[in-house]
């Protein structure tokens, strides 16, 4: 067996992930990922030591030392008529209200911190559903074809065709008013699984549709039609020969997901139908914000930033494992 | 008779769908008819297109036929399904002619030829071990290619893997489809021996499917010539292949670009033009646009096969065997 | 402030009252609000946004007088010649139809209107037909078949123009529910049914020239009005009146700045008050208004059937917080009961803070912990209800954070300001604890009392229970009949009675009560002699137009 | 041909239908959402909200009420809103179009203009430092949220920055509609228009320079570079031409999205009161007959494009056939 190349044995995987390592960009968004996320875990650490305020807590009467004076957190905004209350202001250096307050008094650093917690668990996990289910739905009608086939593309085209908006805007609606209740599950309104099932069903179709396509090509292929041959049972068949091939398109659609999830949660907050308050994520705070725009601008600019850095580092990722795992595999978004 | 496969006016309709453009129904197996007896190599050629993937794929039961039967070792399976085939798929296994396609990408080889081992529960991890390595050595490949993937074999090694996965179950008919079409021309040789080697140790039967004459030549009985989904010619190597009666095994023979004593290059005739659309057959004999010697009768009636004197059937109104040649044009 | 908000009403303190310069007719004033309000069907809608319209584009027996000030709570005649005395106990009331009125399509108005009027009532499904205008008799039956709506206890008499209301039962609040739209004089000729989009002509002093829901509608003035009584219908300066739907309160702040228009329904934004207060100081008009934003609790499930849990919530919301979320204390007035400071009957109280008496000062935790420890609800799960505007939802999750911080549970649902308000209301929601607010319809005590606390108004099941506390008690309810029925004939005794069934309500701690709302208006520089009313706000027909 | 236009419609009709029993369905499941007691007005009688049930038809059973609801919005096309009473449906959804195709329209013609220029560049300058840049800037543009976006846009030309020379020329939000005034028309657009091309110009920017690249390798064009005509030509008038075939199918299905109502945030934050802003609302205000409509629309708009783009892909790309 001369022919064979005397190294140890490359599998796919290994071969891919080689690949990604020697993309300097996808290594550098993978790195900007990883700080990311650390700094929304430490979330509890920076309330505790540096910002010294529990950001769920309204702080509407309270006061600080700034400057060496006391220093209402929500004070009357200084005019002739004495209208309106101001949040205070970014203080500049790493302590309390290092980015103001919002307008419950509530530290917006602290708060970026733990929204940015809820904002990557939702978007990952709805992701992860998307995923899922799109896998599920796109082998399914990709291989079993005929009326399973048909009533699967019905649906997807139904879902495709509402708008996602409307669709979630719709869901969140009736959801978050009465929580979900099916059989023995009870979700209440303000479980972030509501956000995170509504988001995790919209891109279904966006994703089971091309890997629908690539099953039907996989069904055709003649190591499918060998295992036909041997005599393995369907269900033999889409585990051990069409799923492996489908994975490697699924884990290039899994950050482009996300990323997207991430845009449609901040979305969807903005219209105030995502994460329930207290709780915060980057939406809820460019929502929060918005009511603000004009007197503390940066509560509403920071989170944005902070999406805009992560979506671009997903994307790039995103880039990086198609080049690595399946060049042709396409998201039409 | 005792025959390991008959196959009995089988006919394989497909329907497509092309867009905007609407249904048509393609008749790729036209009533198809034939035996293979134990043991027996029977080559099944003719241009691409013309069925004959179809037909290997009807029969082992890959596709869903139309109509007609089709009976392995005794046992009718044309209709049989899933649970009840699996049992009958052990003896009747295929190979493909794409080694890059038709081994999963993902898997390592030693799994990939264990895999009709687990499927049919044929004995426990270390026998099964055993027997994926006595696998690899009968068709040519060491031990240590069990834990690497396809894409690190050549082409021929991968043939030899897609062999070895055939095998497994000890068929009694291998159903090669163009075994050896993808692979360069000095590995078809070592491909075909080993095969040729396989039949005669191990009493295999093949239908083997290839449009290359000489490959058939080296390893079939007998041979079938298929032109646009139906058998035009039926026979021993020997006598088709040596006095062809139908023109169209002439005209594939006159193909061949080997010299061949028997005809003088000005004797030589070409096909002209393309095979027609198989969803839009042309009347009466389906090859008459294309021969030479195609009559009124040619045009209208559609021949059926019949046995001529050495034992051998054709489907023509005018056999060359009986008639003299046309002159020269 | 607020979408949901009506008919409010004011005693205005000292508001300018520069009376009108000769030169002060013509030109057009343009309003501009957020979207239409519904159907623009007098006797049918019921929001503050047309009711400030409906107000100069019709008439009644009676009206509220068109003035800014205190005087604009009081009744004055309109289409009657004069207020009546009731008669017969309080049963009878006889007006007199003023002759040679006409409506904008040139119609006299006749005794044969006013009965048509009143029976439409009952026809078109208007929404207080069977909360107000049954108590004239045969009202109920009217309720029951409004096909074959007879009206037998109004009886007119078109010889001498009089017209004579029989009641069921003596109603203090009668003629201020004659003074509203919803008893609006209307052609006799005005179809049965809900008018949706088509505006009816009526007799005051301007008429719909064009309505369209989705971008507005122009008003102009009525070739047939006549002023008959300044107080009642004053004649008006603009020539004309668009009122624009579609801008965001954002862009109409941005609109009546560049002067593009001249007066915005919404609240401006609290992000823009210190703009507008320090760069349009002259254009700002403040005024307080009968209006209370408060936190009812469901006293029929837990937690807050436990007297104690609503006490320790009580001591511990402050209300100074929830006057900065509502943009400050010049917009907010920090309260513990339920009747807001210009209304009759209103007498300061506040027993849930830390020195307890006359005003809120600041809560009480010690109490608070003290009722929270006594209560034994401690640990139980608390939804808060409320809608997704500001200030509610700011306030809602400031509400989350007090009964967090007792011990509760909690968490915020904050839902579509459509659904919010008969969401809360009904039982079969289980809402535990929710924000809304109340404003009144017409200036008077049971207006919020009777209507928010009496047996009546509770309703299981139904998306229509404004008692959303469902407290009731028979005794509190009787001190409320009787005195209703003290109103009609000793006002002031009336007030104090009033005032003792406030405090009372207050103390059994069904509602935490937090503040209640001064009005803002945003105007142009361009707007003189800004007027408001205590009940139906700004009188657009009294602005004059600086050309 | 007429066959398969026709099993087109029926999955079309299908697909329709079951988005409009979903909207119906969720409408009727919210809690708080039946229009009764909200067209009675508040503190209504008991009585009185029974009769407005009995007048809406509310008391019938869904199904029937579904019937009607479709009847009423296809067939007499009378349909009127819950909330402003009297007030029909469907010429609401076609005074809204204009707005919409205003906004849209222009946006498309920037994004395109631009994803052009952008894709060109990039894929001339394959690779060097130029490249780099354009494609970072896309990804920016991918990656920003739109009502972000629109937003600080605002926030810039409404806000502190309003008096300054460079936006004092920027219009209150709202439409001008174009026979008012085209200048105020394209003064009112031309900030929603970049903000809503922005995300468009990245995304098929970078399609169209992976296209490129992928086009300037295939053998007609080397036959062409052989032919000596210049890079530049050849990137031109040969590789652009194929390239854009993959950009016409994704324009198609964009475009109709857009159209039908996916401009929503866009328009909301600006306050064009186009079919999205009309969506918004009706949610906001949870007016069923208004929310059927828009969505219906929209998902028209949604399916007809994928339609069109199915047959233009056909008709332009004949190997597309086979593959389908």
């Amino acid at each position: 067996m001369t022919e064979v190349k005397q190294r140890p044995a490359q599998g796919y995987w290994a071969l891919a992930l080689r690949k990604l390592m020697r993309n300097r960009s996808a290594m550098i968004s993978v790195l900007v990922l990883v700080l990311i996320v650390l700094s929304c875990l430490s979330a509890p650490w920076y309330a505790k030591y540096v910002s010294h305020t529990n950001p769920f807590q309204s702080n509407l009467s309270g006061t600080i030392m700034r400057h060496g004076h006391a220093v209402e957190v929500l004070g009357a905004a200084d005019n002739p008529l004495k209208l309106g209350i101001e949040p205070i202001g970014p203080s500049g250096r790493l302590g309390p209200y290092m980015l103001g307050a919002d307008q419950q008094g509530r530290d917006v650093a602290a708060r970026l911190l733990y929204g940015g917690q809820n904002s990557l668990l939702i978007s990952s996990i709805a992701a992860i559903i998307t995923l899922i289910l799109a896998g599920l739905t796109g082998i399914i009608a990709g291989f079993f074809g005929g009326f399973i086939d048909a009533a699967i593309t019905w649906a997807l085209d139904a879902l495709w065709a509402f708008p996602v908006f409307l669709l979630a805007i719709s869901l969140s609606v009736v959801l978050i008013a009465h929580g979900l209740d099916i059989g023995p599950l009870r979700l209440d309104a303000s479980s972030l699984a509501l956000p995170i099932s509504i988001i995790g069903i919209i891109y279904v179709p966006y994703v089971a549709r091309p890997i629908r396509a690539t099953v039907l090509t996989l069904r055709q292929s003649e190591f499918v039609l060998a295992a036909i041959g041997i005599g393995a049972s369907p269900w033999r068949i889409v585990w051990r020969d069409i799923l492996p091939n489908v994975i490697s398109t699924i884990i290039v659609f899994a950050p482009l997901i996300i990323a997207l999830n991430l845009l449609t949660e901040a979305a969807l907050s903005f219209l105030s139908i995502g994460v329930q308050a207290p709780a915060a994520s980057w939406g809820t705070i460019i929502h929060d914000g918005e009511s603000l725009i004009y007197t503390r601008p940066l509560v509403a600019i920071a989170p944005g930033l902070l999406i805009v850095v992560t979506v671009i580092a997903l994307n790039i990722l995103g880039d990086g494992l198609r080049d690595a795992l399946d060049p042709r595999a396409k998201l039409r978004l | 008779m005792n025959n390991l496969l008959e196959v009995r006016d089988l006919t394989k309709h497909y329907t497509s769908r092309h867009g905007f453009a609407g249904k048509r129904v393609v008749r790729a197996v036209n009533g198809v008819s034939f035996e293979i007896a134990p043991g027996e190599a029977l080559g099944l050629v003719g241009e691409s297109g013309c069925g004959k993937s179809t037909l290997g794929r009807c029969i082992a039961r890959l596709y869903n036929v139309t109509s007609g039967s089709v009976t392995f070792d005794g046992t009718d399976i044309t209709r049989l399904g899933g649970r009840a085939l699996r049992p009958i798929r052990a003896g009747l296994q295929m190979i493909f002619q794409d080694p890059y396609a038709s081994l999963n990408p993902r898997r390592r080889v030693g799994e990939i030829i264990a895999e009709p081992l687990h499927v049919h529960h044929r004995g426990n991890k270390a026998a099964m071990t055993a027997r994926v390595a006595s696998l690899l050595s009968d068709v040519g490949l060491g031990p240590e290619a069990l834990t690497r993937f396809p894409h690190e074999f050549s082409g021929g090694q991968r043939q030899r893997i897609g062999i070895a996965r055939a095998l497994a179950l000890d068929p009694k008919l291998i159903i090669a489809d163009e075994p050896v079409s993808a692979l360069d021309v000095s590995v078809q040789a070592q491909i075909v021996n080993l095969l040729a080697d396989l039949q005669r140790d191990r009493g295999l039967a093949y239908l083997f499917i290839a449009h290359d004459l000489g490959v058939v030549r080296q390893i079939a009985d007998r041979v079938a010539v298929m032109y646009l989904g139906g058998i035009v010619e039926i026979g021993p190597v020997a006598s088709v292949f040596g006095s062809p009666a139908h023109p169209y095994t002439r005209a594939l023979l006159d193909a061949v670009p080997v010299a061949d004593p028997a005809l003088t290059h000005r004797d030589r005739i070409r096909l002209a033009g393309d095979p027609p659309n198989p969803a839009n057959p042309p009347s009466g004999c389906a090859f008459h646009p294309r021969c030479a010697w195609a009559t009124a009768e040619c045009r209208t009636v559609k021949p059926l096969l019949r046995t001529l004197a050495d034992g051998r059937e054709t489907a023509c109104h005018h056999p060359l065997t009986a008639r003299v040649e046309p002159a020269d044009r | 402030m607020i979408k949901r908000i009506l008919l409010l009403a004011l005693l205005l303190a000292g508001m300018a009252t520069a009376q009108a310069a000769p030169a002060g007719y013509g030109g057009t004033l343009r309003m501009v609000t957020v979207s239409a309000s519904g159907t623009f069907d007098p006797q049918v809608n019921y929001t503050l946004r047309y009711a400030q319209l409906f107000q100069m584009l019709y008439d009644g027996l009676v009206t509220f007088a068109k003035t800014g000030g205190p005087k604009s709570v009081t009744i004055v005649p309109d289409l009657a010649t004069a207020v009546p005395v009731p008669t017969d106990h309080g049963l009878t009331y006889q007006f007199t139809l003023r002759t040679g009125v006409k409506f904008s399509n040139g119609q006299p108005v006749t005794t044969a209107a006013v009965v048509h009027s009143f029976r439409r009532l009952f026809k078109v499904n208007s929404p207080n037909a069977g909360t107000w205008y049954d108590v004239i008799v045969g009202g109920r039956r009217c309720l029951a078949h409004p096909r074959s709506c007879k009206l037998q206890g109004l009886v007119v008499d078109p010889a001498t123009n009089s017209i004579t209301f029989h009641l069921r039962h003596p109603d203090a609040e009668f003629l201020d529910q004659l003074a509203l739209a919803f008893a609006a004089i209307l052609p006799v000729n005005t179809p049965d049914h809900n008018m949706g989009t088509r505006p009816v002509p009526g007799t005051g002093t301007y008429m719909v020239k064009s309505y369209d829901p989705s971008t507005g509608l122009v008003m102009v003035r009525n070739p047939y009005f006549h002023q008959w009584s300044a107080l009642a219908q004053p004649k008006g300066f603009p020539s004309v009146i668009t009122y624009r739907f579609g801008l965001s309160a954002e862009s109409q702040v941005t609109a009546v700045e560049n002067g593009q228009y001249d007066w915005m329904y919404e609240d401006v934004p609290a992000d823009r008050l210190n703009e507008i207060a320090t760069k349009y100081t002259k254009q700002v008009h403040i005024t307080p208004t009968n209006w209370t934003l408060y936190v009812p609790m469901n006293v029929n499930i837990p937690p807050f059937n436990n007297k104690d849990a609503r006490l320790a919530v009580e001591y511990a919301m402050n209300r100074e917080s929830t006057v900065k979320l509502a943009g400050g204390n010049r917009l907010a007035i920090p309260t513990c009961i339920t009747l807001p400071p210009k209304m009759p009957g209103y007498s300061a109280y506040c027993p849930f803070t830390k020195n307890p008496g006359k005003h809120w000062s600041a809560p009480n935790w010690r109490l608070a912990r003290h009722y929270m420890k006594k209560s034994g609800m401690i640990g139980q799960k608390v939804t808060v209800i409320t809608s997704l505007q500001a200030p509610y939802r700011q306030i809602g999750v400031y509400t989350q954070d007090v009964l967090n911080r007792l011990g509760f549970k909690a968490s915020v649902k904050a839902i579509s300001p459509n659904i919010d308000f008969t969401y809360i209301q009904n039982t079969n929601n289980h809402v535990q604890i929710s924000i809304t607010d109340w404003a009144q319809d017409y200036p008077a005590p049971s207006d919020f009392l009777n209507v928010l606390y009496s047996c009546n108004s509770f309703h299981k099941g139904s998306d229509s229970s404004i008692n959303i506390s469902g407290f009731c008690d028979p005794a509190i309810d009787a001190e409320m009949s009787k005195a209703e029925l003290f109103s009609l004939k000793h006002p002031n005794q009336a007030d104090a009675m009033w005032s003792h069934i406030d405090h009372q309500i207050t103390r059994r701690a069904v509602a935490v009560n937090l503040f209640s709302f001064e009005r803002l208006d945003f105007v142009s520089a361009r707007l003189r002699n800004f007027q408001f009313s205590g009940e139906f706000f700004f009188l657009p027909q009294l602005a004059k137009i600086k050309p | 041909m007429l066959s398969a236009i026709i099993r087109r419609l029926i999955h079309m009709i299908a697909v329709l239908f079951g988005i409009s029993v979903l909207v119906f369905l969720i409408f009727f499941a919210t809690p708080g959402a039946n229009p009764a007691a909200r067209i009675a007005g508040r503190n209504a009688s008991p009585q009185t909200i029974a009769r407005v049930e009995r007048q809406f038809g509310l008391n019938k059973p869904l199904p029937v009420q579904y019937g009607l609801m479709m009847k009423k919005l296809f067939i007499t096309q009378n349909l009127t809103s819950f909330v402003n009473l009297g007030e029909k449906v469907v010429p609401q959804v076609f005074r809204a179009a204009p707005i919409t195709l205003s906004l849209v329209t222009g946006a498309a013609v920037i994004w395109i203009g631009f994803a052009v220029l952008i894709g060109l560049l990039a894929a001339a300058f394959r690779d060097t430092l130029i490249d780099r840049i354009l494609m970072i800037l896309s990804l920016i543009g991918i990656s920003m949220p739109v009502f972000w976006v629109a937003t600080m846009a605002n926030l810039i030309t409404q806000g502190q920055f309003h008096h300054s020379w460079l936006f004092s020329w920027v219009p209150p939000l709202g439409y001008v509609p174009f026979n008012t005034s085209p200048l105020g028309w394209f003064k009112a657009l031309i900030i929603p228009w970049f903000t809503l091309a922005i995300l468009y110009i990245g995304l098929y920017a970078r399609v169209l320079r992976a296209a490129l690249i992928e086009t300037m390798q295939e053998d007609y064009i080397r036959t062409a570079r052989a032919k000596g005509l210049s890079e530049r030509q050849v990137l031109m008038h040969h590789a652009l031409r194929s390239a854009m075939i993959g950009i016409v199918t994704l324009f198609g299905l964009d475009f109709g999205a857009l159209v039908g109502g996916g401009a929503l945030l866009t328009e909301v934050v600006f306050g064009l009161q186009g079919i999205g802003y009309l969506t918004y609302q009706a949610l906001e205000t949870l007016d069923l007959p208004m929310i059927l409509a828009t969505v219906i629309y929209a998902s028209v708009f949604v399916v007809m494009s994928n339609a069109v783009v199915d047959i233009l892909y056909a008709v332009i790309d004949p190997r597309a056939r086979q593959a389908r």
